[in-house]
C-alpha cells in the first residue's frame, strides 16, 4: 500500500517540469499573456510528445489510459509555472465526457484526435455548477441555441462541448455556421474568458449516458479537481519564491526571514499548503478509485485550495513588499491564476454548499 | 457623547444643503487622485475652498477657511456631499500629507508659500521616500545631496513615486550629513519636478496599470532653503508625514463608502437567480464586514474628536493603516467573490472603466494589496504599533529608529 | 459636538474602578465565584451607593435618569473586573421594559424599588432572541406557566420578568407559589444559568406597550449593548494583562514582547479591540438618541464583540503560556465571562442574521 | 497511489472484524489517558496486543508483534475499531512519546526492560520538561543532578507533569554538566515516581479540574543507569521524544473523530426550531472544516507511507501539531457555538461527564487552549517549522539550539 505518487508519477511530472522550464522563460510567458489566448503552440507541441495531451484517452483510442490522479501531477506542474496551456477542459473534462457519455463510434472518432492533440475541445456549462454570469441554451433537434459564458479552454479550441442544463452534452464545431465566439481580456492573461452565442449551430449529442446529469457532475468534479491541483502548483510557486526571497532580502541589516514576523507567515503558510497536496492526490484518486467520497471530495478539494490558494497569493505578494506589487517579477501571473481557479466551475462558498447538498445536509 | 445636532449645526447641514443644489452639477466624477485635476476640478476646488467646504481648519493666510476645527461640521460637510454624490474635493498626496506636515513642522514661509496652491489644485506633489533597496527600511535610504554653493545637488534613485509623471513637486528625503549617522544624516527637501536632471519612468504594477514611477535624479540643484526643518532632521520630519500617510490609507470614509458599493453589488449580482445578498454564505460574510467598518467609522470621528480637544491619541491613531487597509482588502474581495466567474473579464487599459464592474474591482482587490504594502507594510505597522503604541523592546540588534513619538 | 465620554461619565467610571478594585481582589472573586450565584451582597451595597443600581431609572422615581451609553461605560468597568453583579438585566433591562411597556402605576410601584436595590429583577425570554434552549409559556389570564431557561441575572433575583413570544412582558414574583428555580453550575462562575418553571403562577403584565415586540426588540438590544460592552471590558483586561506579562516574562533570555511573535500578536489584538469601544459608545447612544440606527447596531456590536472577544480571550490566554491555562492567575474567569456573553441573547450568527432582516437582506 | 485492498487486506479486514465481533463486549469505553486504565482496559489491551492490533510493529522481543510497518495495515486496524465504537487501546504518554524515544535512542537493555510493561499499560510514565521559569525555553531547564556513589541526586522542580499523580516513572530532563553550556549540560533521566524526595501537587487548570500536577524532586535518588544515551545528550533525546509528541498532539485521528461528533450535535441542535446543520451560517463553517480535516487526515495518511518507506518526510512532519491543535479549537468552537446559550451550563467535577454535552464541549474547547499551548506553545512550532523545516536563519541573538533535525 502506498499513499503517494508512484515512480512513473514522479517521473510524469520531472519531465513535465523539464519542458516547462525549458519552454517557459519569463519573458515567453510575457508574450503568450500579451495574446491572451492562453494557448502557446510550441508547448502545446511539448505536451502533445509528451503524450499529456492523451492522458485520459484510452489506449486503444491512443492515449495513456492514466487516472485522474495523472492528470492532477500534470495540473500541479502546469500551475507551478503558470503554463497558458487548454488543460482542464480540453485535456480532462472533455475526454471525460466523451468516455462517460458518447457512443462507441462517438469515441472512436474523437478520441484518437484527441490524443493526437488535433482536436481541442473547450468545455462549456449552461447552469448547475455554481457559476455566475448569463446561460442560457435551447437544442432543437440537432440545432443548437442560446449564449455561453464562462467557457474553458475555449482560446484555440477547435470544438466546443456545452453541457444543458438537463446534464446532456453537445459537441459543437467552433467552426460552424452559426457559432460566434467571443474572447475577452481575462484577469488571468494565461487562461481566456469567453461566451459563445451560438444561432442554430448543428450540434452532436453525447448519447450513451445512463443518467446524463450523474454524468455532468462527474465532468465538473474531474474539472475542480484539476483546477484544485493548478491552484496547489501556482500556491507552491509563489511560497517557494517568497520563501527564497525572504532568505536573500536584507533589511534593518538582518535577511528578513530571520524576523519572526516574516518567519511565522511561512510557517503559517507551509501548514496551510502541505496538507493540500495530500487532498488533492486522494480527490483525484477517488473519482477514479472511489466513488462513494467521489463528489464530497472534489467539492472539498476546489473549495479548500480556492481558499488557501488566496491566502498564499496575497501573503506572498505582501512578502517581496512593493516589488511583488509591480509587474516586474510577474508574481501576479501566479496570483491571477489562483484568482481565476478559484472563482472557475462554482466558487468556494458554492462548491461547499454542494457538499453539504451531497451529504444531506441541505433541505431544498 | 454629544452627537445631536444643535441650532448652529442644522444651520450648516441647511446651508450645505443649499450649496449642493444650487452647484452640485459642477461637480467632477469622484475618486481620482491618479491624474492631475482638470479644468472642471480645479474649478469646483475653487468654489469648496470659497464656501469652507474644503480647507475649512486651515489659516486664511495660507489659503484656508481658517475655522477651529470642528469634527460635528466635517461630518455635516462629509455625509451631505456623499450623500448627494458630489465631489468631496480633490484627494492627493501634497493635500493629505504635505500640507498637514508643513503646517505641523514647516516654517511660516513655506506654508505661506506652498499650502494655498496645493490645496487649490495647482501643485501636484510627488513623494520620494522608498528606495529600492530600502521599502521597510526607510532610514536606510542612499539617496544623496551635497551641498554646493547654495544648492542641493542631488542624486540617487527613487520609487513608488505615485503621480510623478504629472506632478509639479517631490517631497524628498536624503541624505546630506555623511557623518551623523543612518537616521541622524537625513534631511527632508521640496524639489522641484522640473529640474534638470530628474527622470521618470513609469512602473507597472500587478494590475497592469502603470500607478507608479521610478525617479532617478542626477545631479539635481535645489536651493539651500528648500528644506523642510533643519539638515539632520528629515527623519523627524518624515516621519509626521507617514502619520498623516497612515491615516490617509485607513481613512474610514473610503470603508464606508465602499461597503456602500459592495452591497449595491450584491443587490444587483445573483448565482443561479439567487441576489447574492440573499445567499447567507455570502451575507454573512458581507455582515462581518459591516460590524467592522461600523467600529472604524465610529474610531475615526472618536479619533477627530481627540485631535480637536488637543488630546493624546496615541496608539488608537496608530493602528488605522493596519485595521483600515485589511478591511478594504475584505471588502473587495467579498465583491470579487459574489462576482463569480463573471468577474474574470478584465479590461484594466480602456477609459470607461466607470461601468466594467468586474474590472474596477479586481483591480481594486490588487491595489488594496499594493496599499497594506505601501506606506509601511503590515509588519513594519505592527512594529510600530508594539514599539511606539504598546512600548514594547525593540528587537534587540534591530537599529532602526522609529522617529518621535506620537 | 464630541465623540468621546463626558467628563461625567469619566467620573462614573472612574468610582465605579475604584469600587471595583477595593471590593473585588481574585480572593474575594473566587470565593464568589465558588458559590456562582454572580451576586455578591458586599459588591451590590456599593453599587446601590454608588447610584449606579437606579442609573437608568428616571430621577422623580428615586434614580439618577442616565441614558444608556452611561450604562455602557459601567457594564465595560463590570466586565474589566468580572464583577458578580445583576447588572444587565436587573439593572438596564428590566427597567427599560417597565419604562417602555410599564403603566405609569406600574412604573411607581416599581422603578423606586429598583432604583433602591430591594427588587432585583431576572429577564427571560420565551424565544425571538436567537437563544437556544427549550422556553415555552402559556399566559392564562393573570396566570403563567411554562418553562424558561437561559435566565439572565436569576441568581439573587426577587422577579423575573418574562417576554412571551408575542413580545408581551410579565412580571412574576420570584417567591410566589407556582415559580421554581433551578441554578445551574454556569461556564462562567460569575454569572448564573437559570431555569425557571412555572406553574400558574401569578404574573403582572406591563400592558402600557403600544406595539409589545418593538418594545422586547429594544429591551433585546439594550441587553445586547451592555453584553458587548462587558465582553468589551474583559476582553481589555485580558489585553493588558497580556501586554504587562510580555513585557516581564523572560525567555530565551529576551523579555518575550520583544519577539516580533508576540508583539505583532500584540499590534493585532489591540487593532481589533481599541475600535471596539468607539462602536460599543455609539451602539449604546444611538438605543437612545438615534432610533432609525439603533437595532443595527445593537445586533452588530453583539455580533463583533463576541468575535473580537473570542479571539483576544483564546490568544491573551496562549501569551502567557502554561500559566493562563492553569486556575493560578484567574484569568478562565475573564475567558468565560466572554464565552458567555457571546452566547447570551443571541450569538454572532444570529445576531447577524437578525441585522440583516432589519436591513431588508433576509426573506423569510 | 495504492489505494486498493488487496487479498491480504481484505483478509486482515475480515479477521478483525470477526474479533471485534466476537470480542467487541469486552471494550472499555474509548477516550482516557487522564486515569490509570482499569482491570477491564488492562485486560483488552492484553487481548489486542495478542492479536497484533496494537503494537503492531513493536519488535517481539520488547513485547510487540514484531511485524514490519503496513500503513495500510494500521489504517485498517483504526477503521474497524473506530466504525464499531470499540477502544482502539490506551492512549498514554509512555505509550506515544516515552516507547518511541527508546526504540530509536535507548539501549536494547531499556528497551526490554521499559517498552512491554509501558505497552502493557501496566506502567505509566509522566514527562518531567517545563519548569515555571522554562515553558517554552526548555533548554532553560534548573533542576540539577550530581553524581554521588553511582546515583543521580535531583533536586528540582517541573510543571505539567500530567498523571504525575498515578504515575510509576518519570522520563526527566535536567541538567547534570554544568560546565558545558545550556544545551550540552542536560541528561535524561528516568525516575521512579515512588523515590522518596518526590512531592506531586495537583495544579487545577481553567476547566476546573486537576489535569496536571506540580512535581517538586528534592534529594532523589536515581542509579547511574536509569539515563537514555550519555550525560549531556539530554537535548537530543527531549527532541525525540517531543517530535513524537507533536505527532501525538495533531493526531489527524483524532480530527476525523471528533469532526464525526460535531456534525450528530449539530444534527440534534437546534435554533428556533432549525437544526443547527441546516442554517447556513453555521454549516459553512462546518464545512470549511471539513475540507481542512480531509487534508489533515490524508496528510497523515501520506506521512505514515513516508515514514513506511524510510523517506524523509521533512516540513510535513513538523506542521502536524500546529495544524491539528488549531482545527480541533475550530471544532470545539463550533460546538460551543451551535449549543448556544444552552452550552453554558457547566459541571466540570461530576462523574458522569459523557452525557453532558455542554460541559464535555467546553472543556474540550478550553483543553484544545491548553494543546495548543502545550508540547511547544504555537510560536515555538511557528519557529521550529521556519528554522528546521524552511531553513530559515535564526534571531540573532537567541541563543537556543533546537536539537537535532529530523
Amino acid at each position: 500500500m502506498e499513499f503517494g505518487l508512484s515512480n512513473e508519477q514522479w517521473m510524469l511530472e520531472n519531465s513535465l517540469r523539464g519542458l516547462l522550464e525549458e519552454k517557459l522563460s519569463l519573458e515567453r510567458l510575457r508574450k503568450v499573456a500579451e495574446i491572451g489566448s492562453g494557448f502557446d503552440a510550441t508547448l502545446w507541441e511539448g505536451l502533445v510528445a509528451q503524450g499529456i495531451v492523451g492522458l485520459l484517452v484510452p489506449e486503444r483510442f491512443g492515449g495513456s489510459g492514466l487516472a485522474l490522479l495523472d492528470a492532477a501531477v500534470v495540473a500541479e506542474s502546469l500551475g507551478y509555472h503558470v503554463a497558458p496551456a487548454p488543460f482542464p477542459a480540453s485535456v480532462v473534462m472533455a475526454p471525460l465526457a466523451l468516455m462517460s457519455a458518447g457512443s462507441e463510434a462517438q469515441q472512436a472518432k474523437w478520441l484518437p484526435k484527441i490524443a493526437s492533440g488535433e482536436v481541442r475541445i473547450s468545455v462549456a456549462f449552461a447552469g448547475g455548477v455554481g457559476q455566475t454570469g448569463e446561460a442560457s441554451v435551447q437544442l432543437d433537434g440537432d440545432q443548437i441555441s442560446g449564449l455561453l459564458t464562462g467557457a474553458l479552454d475555449a482560446g484555440a479550441a477547435s470544438h466546443v462541448l456545452v453541457f444543458l442544463p438537463d446534464g446532456r452534452a453537445a459537441l459543437v464545431d467552433a467552426h460552424e455556421m452559426g457559432v460566434a465566439i467571443e474572447m475577452r481580456g481575462s484577469l488571468d492573461r494565461t487562461r481566456p474568458v469567453s461566451s459563445y452565442e451560438l444561432n442554430d449551430a448543428r450540434a452532436i449529442i453525447l448519447d450513451a449516458a445512463n443518467d446524463a446529469r450523474v454524468v455532468a457532475a462527474r465532468v465538473a468534479d474531474a474539472g475542480r479537481v484539476v483546477l484544485a491541483a493548478d491552484t496547489l502548483g501556482a500556491a507552491q510557486s509563489m511560497f517557494d519564491r517568497a520563501l527564497a526571497y525572504s532568505k536573500e532580502r536584507v533589511q534593518f541589516n538582518r535577511v528578513i526571514g530571520s524576523f519572526q514576523g516574516v518567519k511565522h507567515t511561512l510557517a503559517d503558510l507551509v501548514t496551510m499548503l502541505e496538507p493540500c497536496r495530500a487532498l488533492v492526490w486522494y480527490a483525484a484518486h477517488a473519482q477514479d478509485a472511489v466513488p462513494e467520497e467521489a463528489r464530497i471530495l472534489a467539492l472539498q478539494a476546489k473549495a479548500h485550495l480556492g481558499e488557501v490558494g488566496r491566502e498564499i497569493a496575497r501573503l506572498t505578494t505582501e512578502m517581496h513588499g512593493g516589488m511583488g506589487f509591480t509587474d516586474l517579477l510577474g508574481l501576479h501571473y501566479w496570483f491571477k491564476r489562483v484568482a481565476f481557479n478559484r472563482q472557475m466551475l462554482g466558487a468556494p462558498e458554492h462548491c461547499r454548499q454542494e457538499a453539504a447538498a451531497v451529504q444531506g445536509w441541505l433541505t431544498v | 457623547m454629544d452627537l445631536a445636532y444643535g441650532p448652529k449645526y442644522r444651520a450648516l447641514q441647511e446651508e450645505v444643503r443649499g450649496f449642493v443644489r444650487s452647484h452640485g452639477h459642477l461637480s467632477p466624477r469622484t475618486g481620482g487622485g491618479r491624474k492631475r485635476p482638470d479644468k472642471r476640478a480645479l474649478a469646483w476646488q475653487h468654489l469648496l475652498l470659497q464656501h469652507g467646504y474644503f480647507a475649512r481648519n486651515i489659516p486664511k493666510e495660507y489659503g484656508g477657511f481658517g475655522l477651529p476645527l470642528d469634527v460635528m461640521e466635517l461630518a455635516i460637510i462629509a455625509d451631505e456631499f456623499s450623500s448627494a454624490g458630489v465631489s468631496p474635493g480633490i484627494m492627493n498626496q501634497g493635500i493629505s500629507m504635505l500640507v498637514p506636515t508643513l503646517l505641523e513642522v514647516g516654517s511660516k514661509e513655506q506654508c505661506a508659500k506652498w499650502v494655498g496652491p496645493t490645496i487649490r489644485g495647482e501643485v501636484i506633489w510627488c513623494q520620494g521616500y522608498s528606495e529600492p533597496g530600502s521599502g521597510s527600511d526607510l532610514a536606510a535610504a542612499k539617496t544623496h545631496a551635497r551641498v554646493e554653493d547654495g544648492h542641493f545637488i542631488i542624486n540617487g534613485q527613487k520609487i513608488w513615486t505615485s503621480s510623478a509623471h504629472f506632478a509639479d513637486m517631490m517631497f524628498l528625503l536624503c541624505r546630506t550629513e555623511t557623518e551623523k549617522g543612518k537616521h541622524g544624516g537625513l534631511s527632508y527637501l521640496l524639489v522641484p519636478m522640473s529640474a534638470p536632471g530628474i527622470d521618470v519612468r513609469p512602473l507597472v504594477t500587478m494590475t497592469g496599470r502603470a500607478e507608479f514611477n521610478e525617479t532617478f535624479l542626477t545631479d539635481v540643484r535645489v536651493p539651500i532653503d528648500q528644506i523642510v526643518m533643519r539638515r539632520g532632521d528629515g527623519w523627524h520630519v518624515a516621519n509626521v508625514t507617514l502619520k498623516y500617510e497612515r491615516l490617509l490609507l485607513g481613512d474610514p470614509n473610503k470603508l464606508t463608502y465602499r461597503l456602500a458599493r459592495v452591497i449595491e453589488l450584491m443587490k444587483k449580482t445573483s448565482l443561479e437567480g439567487v441576489p447574492t445578498i440573499q445567499i447567507p454564505e455570502y451575507r454573512d460574510r458581507l455582515l462581518r464586514i459591516q460590524g467592522e467598518v461600523l467600529a472604524s467609522k465610529f474610531h475615526g470621528l472618536r479619533l477627530l474628536s481627540e485631535q480637536a480637544k488637543g488630546e493624546e491619541s496615541g496608539v488608537r491613531r496608530l493602528i488605522v493603516k493596519l485595521n483600515g487597509t485589511m478591511i478594504a482588502y475584505r471588502l473587495s474581495s467579498l465583491a470579487v467573490d459574489v462576482l463569480g466567474a463573471a468577474g474574470l473579464p478584465y479590461e484594466p487599459k480602456g477609459e470607461a472603466l466607470e461601468d466594467d464592474e468586474a474590472t474596477t474591482w479586481q483591480i481594486d482587490n490588487m491595489y488594496d494589496i499594493g496599499l497594506i504594502i505601501g506606506g509601511g507594510s503590515s509588519n513594519i505597522q505592527r512594529n510600530i504599533i508594539g514599539e511606539r503604541g504598546l512600548g514594547l523592546p525593540r528587537e534587540p540588534t534591530a537599529d532602526i529608529k522609529l522617529g518621535p513619538k506620537e
